[in-house]
């Protein structure tokens, strides 16, 4: 699938959700449900899951073009978690993936405890933070149990919840589970293709393409003022201060969408360190860029785009928001730093492995 | 629709084993001691011995046809020869204009005469060009050129003066742009002719920058005498030629590597040390490599752009001044991290080097297409305007 | 000679002990659970009961004579009290601009009926004013309002509506910037008249922000009538009386302590802390207070040039542009550090401090004089114009 | 002294330096020679330096008004190693002040050995980037000796150098002393108020000042460059763009300017931790502003500035000179930071030690 192809996706998800975008529930507050029924019918809540765990198919870079378009209209439902998390564990570990809003986490070491019981699984323990845990049919969580990697299925009625937003507000809920037990069929091994490292890789990834998709909606908003608003009997696109802004507004919205697309290639042509560093090299620059497209938007829409009555908010909040999940800058560059003083940083930028390749004697 | 027309790529795995030759030569190059890596060293490292040697591999003219001493390699392979060079801060000045654009432009607008007569000499590195733009008083407005080329039986007659021509000192010919229809438009009256630096009447004198070192010149025009056959394309077609070159231009990857060879020493003297990485360092480090990645992916989407026939000439915009911000941002992020003051004249090379970048660091946002010229392109191509 | 005009200075000693007061009613104010520090209160923190306590104690008319309810204070003693009740994210907003902008307003301009009426009620925290300037569509140029008051036997007839008026849903009067003279120039037309926000005609309609927060109103004036004793002044004088408080308004300390609040509970969380101090949160706090320290000595100078007569408004235009940008270094600086996701409700003050300030951020370069006008207004008077 | 008569004093200094500046021997490379005559003649070298010890007397703020001027002007000489750290360092410990030009250097921990001998002392060891030691009659070396603080005078042949320049060209060399034997008289024990962080502190805003000139001039060519060349048919104060630059040059110089004059005040009322903070804060914050400044500057002037026959650099070059010597703004940043985090950061940007003042019972 080339570019264009690409782009008509995007295209078809936005007209989606502008077309059944539930005003009175969106802005974040609650699940958007009629955009949600909308895409799940049109098969776009499960984009890249293989028919056979009952997805449609599709590649990683169709999936990314699903999670920039859902950016960039401010989609207030669990996507990225549906398809690309709690979709990918389970069909990666063999599970048919259920239809509904899904939602999945990684238990950090120590926080969350399981144990095998007499009528199956007793699970124990608490994990924060967990994305739009109170809109999801399931919530799915990576456990460790010694050597082992557990996909662990739980209801809502199995679990409790301790409120939290986003800046965008955004459901953020710890989910707290209290000694709660599982049949056995709740619980699975994770694939060999699933581990923690490749879960949050995943889920920072998909931060970094939704980041791209609010990004170039600041651009177009921004971009659609100052041709309409005057100011001093002239549009504001007329002021060269105004045009510096659009500008760079632009090269760091394009330096976000070229990050999330670069990570997206690595991360399918392997799982690994690459992809790794990858993903941190495109979150670390994207949620710098994030703050600064979210400054000079609301820059360029002065005094109107602070009210929540203006569309702005929408992407600017989700921007401030999604910079800090899975990691912001700092954690990534620390990160990134450590790998790259340990080995060639060099390589790293050009994504070569040491010594990957003979000299080429075929020149001149 | 999307607003920017850009997407990642990945290098042809072909392009590996090129690189892996050119960081074999160079490894070679600085075991004989033939170089120090150098910041900005594609504007100060003027070096026509290695320009030869690096024809003389092969890395030269990479993408043109061979019968005019090319390679016939794709543009995202030459992509990675050019990187490696620069990140090695390797002495490629003397013919980076000539391997850049003259070359390219030869290609596109030249005759075939131009084509036999000058490309072969620039591939394999012996024939060195300047470029003839800027003028004393035209600052960033092309278009104002006052150079004027008069026409003569069998050519033009050529006065006045260009400056800022790097490299005029060492090359044997310039691409001129100059006035040829006094009366026309701004932008009609112009065409670019071939001026051969040895004719009468040219006359190159030393600009020398703040950091000491002679990079650009004057070049005086008094009555050079310029044959028909070396008028570049048509009559009038100057500024289309000039313009349309702009996104060859401005998204290589110099745009952003200028002050690479200091990260690469910043990092070679913390893994060096017996220390434990302090945080801080380590912030640092991962602050500047994850910007470079982004960036380089940038302005690698933007060659592919170009391989695949497009002309992105906004998103080259983008990346010059997103490159020249992050080149200024290596700078200061490592000068602030390290306890060494600033020295050209030093033993240590990671001092000398922050030397070297501060020194130069103006023109980072000034070359090519200062920010705010880059800015009015983007804003404008976007509506703004 | 100099171009800026701006020399730094201390404190009366004075200061010290009216600082001290004020802390120890800050104090007991919390200790009573009273209030919970905020950032940005001095807009967001609208709390008439403790605006009037705050008068009670003699914090507010400072500087204004004694007959009219002020202590005769000297600028630079207010200055301290003013700055401790932002640093300490107290929610002076209620009162902020009565105390601020219409109490000086009225002692230079108004007539002797009008300080008598007004000032004493401010002075105790029991009268609250607003003040209307912007309107839709006026965005940044005041000198487009439109809002219209014709002439009326004994008075005026106001029609018209303002924007961003903050507190207007608090406030017992406004004094809006009218236009009393249509054919007239620009500014010569516009005059300021107190309207009593009771009076029959003004409509308050809440403009919700951001951060869920009301703080802005859109007030609605429709056949408002204004006796002529209302009016502030002369009539036609209103631009001169406009323009002539905006060094006081854009110079003080709330103009670069909105997230004070902010850094100064980060710093309380790490001296808490029993980890020792990483060098990176050393460095960062360092920054920070570095540059408050340094744009406060800017504001004090300011103030203290004024207190001694001169009108700084270039300099005061200054310290607002940094200022603002200053308020934000806070906000990216911390929240790089803290491995916290902003959260509005969250019961942990840090958490929620945070973002309250991202989400009062936007307003910081925009209000009191945009980024744009304010470097305008400094270029212009260097004479770049 | 007042705001004003401060600017005249300014105004006589640069008038001087302009008179009498020896372009042949000018721009760093060389000591100014004439412009130093001129200024000693005038008694402009010992600013601040008391009667009674060889020098004309003046406060502290004229001592600081003359360091701006050369700061300026770009005075190729070691103006404050003379006045304000070797003339203070000998005043303060009874030593009368030599004419010519000083230089002065406190010796870190280690770095130099000081015994007595039989005929003396003798000192041994090596001082980095000691700041116009070549052009300097006396080189005037703090050094702790047990629990002795001395004062050693060095003359030119008792010293060799290693060869530095900063990027001004201002000579940076380091100074040798190879087993250097001199008489009782030449070291002196320092008097009660010389310290080492004294002496660093002094210097440290010797630098902050320095730069406030060296940005006043930075910004008083860019407009004059600004108002008088054209571009694209107009002038280039005439763009908005330019305009902006201008601003902000012009603030972040204001606040080099008055952070260098808060610093001298705050030194001017006491030596100890107070005065040690906002001078750190001074350099910090200058140093921030100088990168700016610089930046600025250079794209105002564009390509012309970038050449050696343009004024704009003698300034620049400074700026990035001076932001790196005596502690980068990291260096005070750190310094800064663990002050504040083991106090009040806010009692410490007011200047105010805890509990300084009872609470005020007259109000109201």
């Amino acid at each position: 699938m080339n570019g264009n192809e690409l782009d008509d996706l995007i295209a078809i998800v936005e007209k989606i959700c502008s077309t059944h975008h539930d005003r009175r529930h969106g802005d974040g507050h609650l699940l958007d449900r009629s955009s949600w029924q909308a895409l799940e019918e049109s098969g776009f809540t499960l984009v890249s899951v293989p028919e056979d765990a009952g997805g449609p198919g599709g590649t990683m870079q169709q999936a990314a073009a699903v999670l920039r378009a859902a950016g960039r209209v401010g989609l207030a439902a669990p996507l990225a978690e549906t398809m690309w998390l709690a979709g990918w564990l389970l069909a990666s570990s063999g599970v048919p993936v259920p239809r509904g809003p899904l939602t999945a986490a990684v238990a950090e070491p120590g926080e969350v405890n399981i144990v095998e019981v007499n009528e199956g699984w007793q699970i124990d323990g608490v994990v924060r933070r967990v994305p739009w845990a109170g809109a999801a049919d399931t919530v799915v969580m990576l456990v460790r149990r010694r050597s082992d990697l557990l996909v662990v299925r739980l209801h809502p009625s199995e679990i409790s919840l301790r409120p939290g937003r986003n800046l965008a507000g955004e459901w953020r809920e710890d989910v707290v589970c209290r000694k709660v037990v599982l049949d056995r069929d709740r619980v699975t091994t994770a694939g060999p293709d699933v581990s923690a490292r490749g879960f949050l890789n995943r889920a920072t990834l998909s931060r970094v393409l939704a980041m791209s998709g609010a990004a170039e909606e600041v651009l177009s908003v921004a971009m659609r003022h100052a041709d309409e608003r005057e100011q001093f009997g002239r549009p504001l696109a007329k002021f060269q201060a105004v045009q510096h802004l659009i500008a760079q507004l632009a090269g760091e919205t394009a330096s976000v969408v070229v990050a999330g697309q670069a990570a997206t290639l690595a991360l399918e042509q392997e799982s690994g360190p690459q992809a790794t560093f990858a993903i941190a090299a495109a979150k670390a620059s994207a949620s710098e860029s994030a703050g600064r497209i979210a400054a000079w938007g609301h820059q360029i829409l002065g005094a109107m785009g602070f009210t929540t009555e203006h569309a702005l908010h929408r992407s600017t909040s989700r921007l401030w928001a999604w910079r800090d999940e899975f990691g912001n800058e700092r954690h990534h560059r620390l990160s990134i730093g450590h790998q790259a003083l340990s080995t060639d940083p060099w390589n790293l930028i050009v994504g070569q492995e040491n010594g990957r390749a003979e000299a080429d004697q075929g020149v001149s | 629709m999307s607003l920017l027309q850009l997407s990642a790529t990945t290098l042809p795995r072909s392009a590996d084993a090129l690189r892996s030759s050119v960081r074999g030569f160079l490894a070679e190059e600085r075991e004989q001691g033939r170089y120090v890596p150098r910041c900005d060293n594609w504007l100060g490292g003027i070096d026509p011995e290695f320009s030869r040697r690096l024809g003389e591999r092969g890395f030269l003219g990479l993408t043109w046809p061979r019968r005019y001493g090319g390679q016939e390699r794709s543009p995202l392979e030459r992509f990675a020869v050019t990187e490696e060079l620069l990140a090695a801060g390797a002495p490629v000045a003397a013919h980076w204009v000539s391997d850049r654009q003259v070359g390219p432009n030869l290609l596109r607008f030249g005759s075939e005469d131009q084509k036999r007569t000058y490309l072969p000499g620039i591939a394999c590195g012996q024939l060195l060009f300047c470029i003839g733009m800027s003028e004393p008083d035209s600052g960033s407005d092309l278009a104002s050129v006052r150079t004027q080329a008069t026409r003569a039986p069998g050519g033009w007659v050529v006065n006045g003066s260009k400056v800022w021509t790097s490299g005029a000192h060492v090359a044997q010919a310039m691409v001129a742009l100059v006035r040829t229809t006094p009366e026309a438009d701004r932008h009609d009256g112009l065409s670019q002719l071939i001026v051969d630096m040895a004719a009468a009447g040219v006359q190159v004198n030393p600009i020398r920058s703040i950091d000491g070192g002679h990079h650009f010149n004057e070049v005086v025009l008094q009555d050079v005498f310029v044959p028909d056959e070396h008028v570049l394309g048509r009559i009038g077609d100057g500024w289309r030629q000039v313009t349309s070159e702009l996104a060859y231009e401005r998204s290589g990857p110099e745009r952003l590597m200028s002050t690479l060879p200091l990260l690469l020493e910043w990092c070679k003297r913390l893994r060096e040390s017996s220390a434990p990485i302090d945080t801080a360092y380590a912030d640092a480090v991962g602050q500047l490599v994850a910007r470079c990645w982004t960036l380089r992916q940038m302005s690698l989407a933007v060659a592919a752009g170009l391989a695949d026939g497009a002309m992105p000439a906004t998103e080259a915009a983008m990346v010059k001044d997103l490159g020249a911000q992050f080149e200024r941002e290596v700078i200061e992020v490592i000068r602030r991290h390290i306890d060494l003051e600033p020295d050209a004249g030093s033993d240590d090379p990671l001092t000398r080097l922050l030397a070297e970048a501060i020194l130069h660091s103006p023109a980072f946002t000034l070359r090519g297409g200062t920010t705010e010229i880059l800015r009015k392109i983007v804003a404008s191509s976007l509506g703004a305007r």
